[in-house]
């Protein structure tokens, strides 16, 4: 108990990946977050889906708000930029970062009480913008890092630690993104890292912004009984209403598929996502199905999980903003500045 | 009264949203075209369309850019202000109304001369269409005053052609409204007046440009890249221009796309976030706000300041607190901004006091942004920002190149150069840093909360305070950098020179306090002015403190912040420093720097009965007497 | 070393979320049940769970409160930093370590007493479940310190009763775990220690409480009904505390239902600005947060400032900048707060120095918020407020009633008050104002944007003028209102004292001066102290610092806050006033006070090699030599 | 043209409501707008509604942010005490304004700017609070007061001025409150007042939050051919899918009820809304109905007006906050102070 030093999750070290790089090349520091804790796991399936995917490390930024989740990008791709801003602005500093070097690759972490209460304008605009990036909100129903207040998705009924019960109703933030017009909207489940790491994989591979719910329990403050954001709750009432593989351009993918019908949505790089197991009335590429259908699966009590909507084709932001091809840090200062000679014949304009 | 020729103000009193602004920018430039230095100052409402405006234009061949004092001629359009309008005018001076409607009795006057031409009566009689009468009306005035005033007519047809130019019919009728007021004044007064134009060739060298452009401008030249903002009185029109101007030089030519990012954020949190991620990923960045942003920045900025973020921020200044005159201009963020956020913090700052510095400080900004890492402000107001101003032509030095400050390359990198993010290798406190994506050797995790100097998270004192003691010696190493005062002193005088007192003053209220200072010449008092161009303070300022025994602190706000600077930053002893504070909202003229500095010193003012003075000993912000001499139309 | 007998410091290293804190909580509790004075520190980590965390015990019957100095006994219960914890003690003093694993060799030294229990072990041989193994091994080890120092075993048993005593079978685990440490200690070593314990009768009238908890109360006490919060450290133990009284004394008895609004808010803004619109509204509210939050309410804060609306912010200050070190202490939001936002602004601010004046200082808060129609800053901080310390019983006057300020009645109105919301009839700066829904009469328009006297929008710059100049001299005013400073001089020495220093101080850094002071007059220094509990200053500041020829400001932050905040508002010559600043985030302890001030004296310091101060002449806050003693665990 | 005062909306000056007032009595400042604007009409609007429901008017407190809109509660119910706050920012100084005193009657006058971008977080919580107040949001999909940059609610395609389209996807309030949760949500046309002012009567009477958004076209920067929220575009596809009529506690109205269907929905103080017209798909009491049918409507190129949703029965913030009955500001101080002796007890525990 008083050794502060945790075991590293066992993982296969040798095998390499097409960069040669093993597992091992895309963590981090040793977590400090509670053994147990939910967001450990997400950053396990963040690891092997980078690993899995062949990014170079030192391409990716990872940037993150504030609260326990906010710290976890310091314990995956060690290698990477890490950026621990300030609370619930971290879908700002992305948009920056994101308009000045596309060329990165950029994941955000962030909480519930980061998101959806002082961050939820910024994670809003993010979305309209569709800023190219992968964003995981690590969703445990309360503030972890300040000690269990409960957060804008707790849900009403569920109980704090102390057994007051939570009167104010949820911000789900699939139902938010889908209303927005998120391009790629998904809710997984921390302690499902089958599920998960594909949809971190689509998620990483979608040009535009990508939203992943992650249910992530906090053992310290909402593993307890009457919470519906706990182990136990999420794992009776999660229900995964469409199985998604992710196929890199590369090449097929080892998975097996088994029978029924599989539904290919082809990605902006070439890539395609599998979609398995969808119910009927269900179309991932059709946001108000989408909406209403999992509508029905919450009314049913049910926590519908998957990679439930995408739209491959939408603008992102530098579409939108008409920026050229290059990134912006690497164009040439030559490039940049119109010299003596164009401000001497635009000053004519000033007299 | 000296030689009226090439020296007086007039001041035209309408309505917003009637066009009348545009009309009057039309007015001055033709007056600048004459060769004759001019100086124009928009005073508009918080509103869109039907509250009173005024713009006041100065002619002064000596070359003076100060707001006027009292016009000498009033040009009364706005039923609704013609009043308080009419009392303005100098004794003597003169009225041109629109005789459509009656003056008011209480807008009678004994000592002015009225010039009544019925400029509503006349466009609706000869034009077509509401809208088009009420522009062409602005028109038929600027014809009656090129008359009254000597502007050369072909110069303003000139500008005419150049605005409307393609718009045949717009372009004819133009002109006619322009003849019909220049004609109806010829016919009906003496022409021109004793106050009147005579063409020189002052302005050979110069422009006519606001400082929002100006500084837009520096910002395409400095190489920006990234900016991000959101829309607020009266920062916007620097965006707009840098908007403009991307659209004109940042536009790849074979694909049409831009060299640039430009981002309307949903608010100034967000636009600071973004200004700090694309520095962070190595563009310039910067936004540009008010007052009011600034504050909604301050957690951003605390964690620019502490994470060594390069980032540049322009403040353009209007009146506060809180939402306050929002086109009224102050300089009230002094102390907002060089201290910005909780925590120890303190900030690189620059203020310009014309268009022509906010080009080169801009460019300088981003310099000094990247070279610190820090967040670097320029500081303007709304005086500067958005009224044109006659300045020295903007030119570029080809060989400038951006100073990216300390940023290992993927070669130096690769080299195995040792890199520790937050270390003091070079002794001069500034770190060296890394850009995402460079080399998987230049990671590094960038916080605002406690870390060390490899950039590792820390809760402990010793580690904690090497970065902060750092980052204090950085910051106080770029008194050097940022640009030096500005001293204007007659060095004619030499040794001999009479007894001396010592102006300090900042921004826009350069040309009132160097105009002052000639005028305090003809009272016997020789005053030596240092205008403060960046902070932290250049030595050279502490250095003027003492050389004086009397120090006035000349600015634009009411709690003397300038001042608290000097006194905190220079460790002078308070009581030396004797406010002169104006904060009222308008640009400052001549006349209430020379009535403050005449009457603290005992002795009259000969022209006005003189007001007390901000010059008790060591007074506290709240107990120092506040002078303001309010004088024009707001 | 004076008698070791209730004179001594422990120091136990262990980790967190572990339950140790509440272990050293009940030990601090039964110290102060023997009569004992007595203070402690909690050193814990931004973490949940699993890093290094530290508490300190100093027990003092001379009353002393301030940290200790070098800990005479270190619990070593954390391998992780049983190195840097055994080096921090004193030489000759004690180790108390968990005998389970094997110390560390380079936590091995010779001038120290080691003492080994095996903790673990023992509690993993007696007890089942790994929680309860790890939680009574706390309680194991306060039995083995009871053994070592003194404490009396019933007062220990009574206080675990008292926690747990509902639950039988716990209640006996812990009974056990106690006795299995004292025996193991009595058994293993020669108790008691030199250090060690003996009852008193010094806490008669005290309570051992935290400031965040008494500050609570003080709302509660004052009338609060709405308070609108966002979670951050070290402020929310203060909302925590507000809702547990609520719940007991603001039930509704028939309803169950609450005479109190607690709101969560989504952020800092939203939580300022809830404050305001019910202070707008007439009820007493507030907020508590910390330095990121200060700076997310500028606007909000700037807003009331001119609008006029009561309104209390508690700021308990934590290390910054930025998101800094959230669990560790310092007074780095001084000047943030006294001129926080853009504009011309300055605010009231009271700053407690421990929990008593917290409980106190609220209720003024309010009554000053009310009665100037601003708001109101309580500045503390995370040692005062969350640390449990030794203060006075709280006493409550029933006659107390609410200065709700000049809030005209329907009665007033109705009778044909003059109202206007903004004028100065009292001729105090103080204008009346009524409050929504009470008469038709009552009615104005609230706002930001520029007013005159009559609540109007106004761009007017006389109008403007009144009202910004009329709230200056408001906020002048209460300068005799807020709390006077405290004044802690020798009157015995009469006409003929010694050469004397004045020393100005501020908040928790009280204990640790006051106790310096008595220690410099070992050296033959006589130091007056005035500690600030008020801003605007009270006219007594100013005629402190005349007063002596050499005055310290002690404080912890980087760039001597407060020293800036005396210079500008008591106008004092910078020269005057030399820095001694401690921003390690450590609470602080009376050593390096009086290092400090001997070096400036030029007095060598008899126990230590002394360092360089922080008395140079007129130091800007860039170049100020700062000082700190780095000691202790963190 | 030069002079500034412009013609009060001629009003039956003389009829009095059952308080004795009339209409000018609900009056305020003279308005400081361009003529033509959207917003002045909405304030003809609320003035209509708050003398047709008799409301005191010194008993009512008006809220607003910056903005054009911003500026308009001084144009209305002089009477009352106005708060025109900071940018954003007024969801949140209602919130404590009516957590203080609900006994009050509360309106909050937003912009699209206002709320939809620098507000949008404030917006969405207070609709989670089910604050008790009228919200009505003036839409005009651009920035008017600071001259004419798109808001968040400009469409994609839809032009500014100076001719360049909008790429951004906008941000639907209505769609958004839905999504939140929100418990009364609207959409109207400041040109429609025969739709309006029911609407805005209802929502006063709404026990809770009641969003009402307003297409008010800003004809100085938003009201040319190629924009989307123009008098002459939202003329055209403004489609009322549903009509309603409030019918207060006191009595029958005057408004004569076609045939056809109509539903009554009881409100929380015994008025009625009656609604009539309604798509037979289309309940305005089951929010996912409603929000499928709206987009269905969105799609068919439809701007979807009318009282859209309702769920009269919800907690507002005071019952989810526990409060007392009677407001906190009427709290003698003796109910609110424990007294010595309780302190003295108290410090029993902390000893
Ligand atoms: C401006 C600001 N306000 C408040 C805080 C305190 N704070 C730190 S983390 C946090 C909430 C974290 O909750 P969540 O985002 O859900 O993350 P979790 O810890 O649950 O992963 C808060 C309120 C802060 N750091 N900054
Ligand atoms: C913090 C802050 N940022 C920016 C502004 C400038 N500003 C004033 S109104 C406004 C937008 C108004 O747009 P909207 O809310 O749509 O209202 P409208 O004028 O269109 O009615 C802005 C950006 C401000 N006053 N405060
Ligand atoms: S407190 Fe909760 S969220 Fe934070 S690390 Fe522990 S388990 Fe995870
Ligand atoms: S600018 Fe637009 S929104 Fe503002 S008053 Fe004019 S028409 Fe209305
Ligand atoms: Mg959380
Ligand atoms: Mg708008």
């Amino acid at each position: 108990m008083s050794f502060i030093r945790k075991p590293r999750i066992p993982l296969p070290k040798s095998q390499k990946n097409v960069l040669g790089l093993t597992r091992q090349d895309y963590e981090g520091a040793m977590s400090t977050l509670c053994a147990g804790c939910g967001h450990d796991s997400i950053t396990a399936a963040i690891v092997e889906a980078f690993w899995q995917l062949d990014v170079e490390p030192h391409r990716v930024a990872k940037l993150s708000g504030i609260g326990c989740s906010g710290k976890t990008p310091a314990y995956f791709l060690g290698q990477a930029h890490g950026f621990n801003g300030v609370h619930g602005r971290m879908p700002a500093v992305a948009t920056g970062a994101q308009a000045a070097n596309p060329a990165l690759t950029y994941i955000g972490i962030s909480g519930d009480g980061d998101s959806l209460s002082i961050g939820l304008g910024q994670l809003c605009h993010a979305i309209r913008r569709n800023v190219d990036m992968l964003y995981v909100l690590e969703n445990n129903g309360v503030y972890g890092l300040t000690k269990g207040q409960f957060s804008a998705s707790a849900d009403v009924g569920s109980a704090s630690k102390k057994g007051e019960a939570n009167r104010q109703p949820p911000i789900d933030p699939v139902f938010l993104a889908l209303s927005l017009g998120a391009t790629f909207v998904a809710r997984s489940f921390s302690g499902d890292k089958a599920q998960l790491i594909p949809i971190l994989k689509a998620g990483i591979a979608h040009k535009g912004f990508a939203l992943v719910d992650v249910i992530s329990p906090c053992v310290t403050f909402n593993d307890h009984e009457a919470s519906t954001k706990s182990y136990r709750y999420t794992r009776d009432h999660h229900t995964a209403v469409v199985e998604a593989d992710f196929v890199p351009l590369r090449g097929p993918i080892s998975a097996e598929y088994g029978s029924g019908d599989v539904r290919e949505v082809a990605m902006h790089d070439g890539s395609t996502v599998r979609f398995r197991k969808v119910a009927e009335d269900f179309d991932p590429t059709r946001r108000d199905r989408v909406y209403r259908y999992l509508r029905e699966r919450q009314d049913a009590g049910e926590v519908a999980t998957g990679l439930l909507f995408m739209e491959p084709d939408a603008p992102d932001m530098h579409e939108v903003l008409g920026t050229v091809e290059s990134p912006l840090v690497d164009l040439p200062y030559e490039t940049l500045c119109p010299g003596a000679e164009a401000l001497d014949s635009l000053m004519e304009k000033f007299r | 009264m000296s030689d009226p020729v090439n020296d007086f103000a007039l001041k035209i009193a309408t309505v917003n949203g009637t066009g009348s602004a545009s009309a009057n920018g039309l007015l001055m430039q033709s007056i600048f075209r004459m060769g004759v230095p001019v100086s124009g100052k928009n005073l508009f409402p918080s509103n869109i369309q039907g509250l009173p405006t005024w713009y006041e234009i100065r002619v002064s061949g000596a070359g003076h850019t100060s707001r006027a004092e009292a016009p000498d001629l009033m040009v009364v359009l706005n039923p609704a202000t013609q009043t308080r309008d009419v009392a303005e005018v100098r004794a003597g001076g003169w009225v041109l109304h629109d005789s459509s409607w009656q003056l008011r009795r209480d807008a009678q006057r004994d000592d002015v001369t009225y010039l009544g031409i019925p400029f509503a009566e006349l466009c609706t009689e000869r034009f077509e269409g509401s809208r088009a009468r009420v522009l062409l009306r602005n028109i038929a005035y600027l014809g009656a005053l090129a008359a009254l005033l000597d502007v050369e007519v072909p110069v303003l047809e000139e500008l005419i052609t150049q605005t409307y130019g393609r718009k045949k019919k717009l372009l004819d009728s133009n002109f006619e409204a322009l003849r019909l007021g220049y004609d109806r004044a010829r016919d009906a007064f003496h022409c021109p007046l004793p106050i009147r134009l005579r063409r020189m060739s002052a302005n050979d060298d110069a422009v006519l440009i606001d400082g929002n452009t100006a500084a837009a401008l520096g910002c395409v030249y400095a190489g920006a890249t990234v900016a991000a903002w959101y829309p607020i009185t009266p920062s916007t029109s620097l965006v707009d221009a840098f908007s403009a101007f991307a659209g004109q030089f940042r536009k790849d030519p074979d694909t049409g796309r831009l060299r640039v990012a430009i981002l309307q954020a949903e608010d100034e949190l967000a636009a600071a976030g973004m200004v700090i991620g694309a520095g962070w990923n190595g563009a310039r960045s910067f936004t540009a706000t008010s007052g009011p942003g600034i504050s909604l920045m301050g957690e951003f900025i605390g964690l620019a300041y502490y994470a060594e973020i390069p980032s540049v921020f322009f403040d353009i200044q209007r009146t506060g607190p809180s939402t306050g005159m929002p086109t009224r201009t102050q300089q009230g963020d002094l102390l907002a901004v060089a201290y910005a956020s909780h925590g120890d913090t303190r900030h690189i700052a620059l203020f310009p006091a014309d268009p022509h510095e906010c080009f080169h400080f801009a460019v300088a900004a981003f310099d000094l942004a990247e070279r610190y890492q820090t967040p670097v402000f320029v500081v303007s107001d709304l005086d500067i920002g958005m009224n044109d101003w006659v300045v020295p032509r903007l030119r570029w030095d080809d060989a400038y190149r951006p100073d990216r400050g300390k940023v290992l390359s993927a070669a130096e990198l690769e080299a195995g150069a040792r890199f520790a993010r937050y270390l003091d290798i070079d002794g001069d406190g500034i770190p060296h840093r890394t850009l995402p994506g460079v080399h998987p050797r230049g990671g590094y995790f960038t916080r605002g909360s406690g870390h060390d100097s490899h950039a590792r998270y820390t809760e402990d004192s010793v580690a904690y305070r090497e970065v902060v003691d750092r980052i204090a010696r950085k910051i106080d190493g770029a008194a050097t950098a940022v640009p030096e005062p500005e001293l204007v002193v007659d060095d004619a005088l030499g040794a001999e020179r009479p007894a001396t007192v010592g102006v300090v003053t900042i921004g826009g209220c350069r040309g009132a306090v160097v105009e002052a200072r000639e005028r305090l010449r003809d009272h016997g008092v020789v005053a030596d002015v240092l205008r403060i161009r960046g902070f932290p303070f250049h030595p050279s300022v502490r250095s003027f403190l003492d050389r004086y025994e009397r120090v006035f602190v000349v600015e634009q706000n009411r709690d003397a912040q300038l001042r608290t600077l000097l006194v905190v930053e220079c460790g002078v002893d308070p009581a030396r420093l004797e406010p002169l504070l104006f904060y009222g909202g308008m640009p400052l003229s001549w006349g209430p720097v020379v009535k403050g500095i005449l009457a603290a010193l005992g002795m009259a003012d000969p022209d006005a009965a003189s007001q007390p003075t901000g010059a008790a000993p060591a007074p506290s912000p709240g107990s120092t007497p506040r002078l303001e001499i309010a004088r024009g139309g707001a």
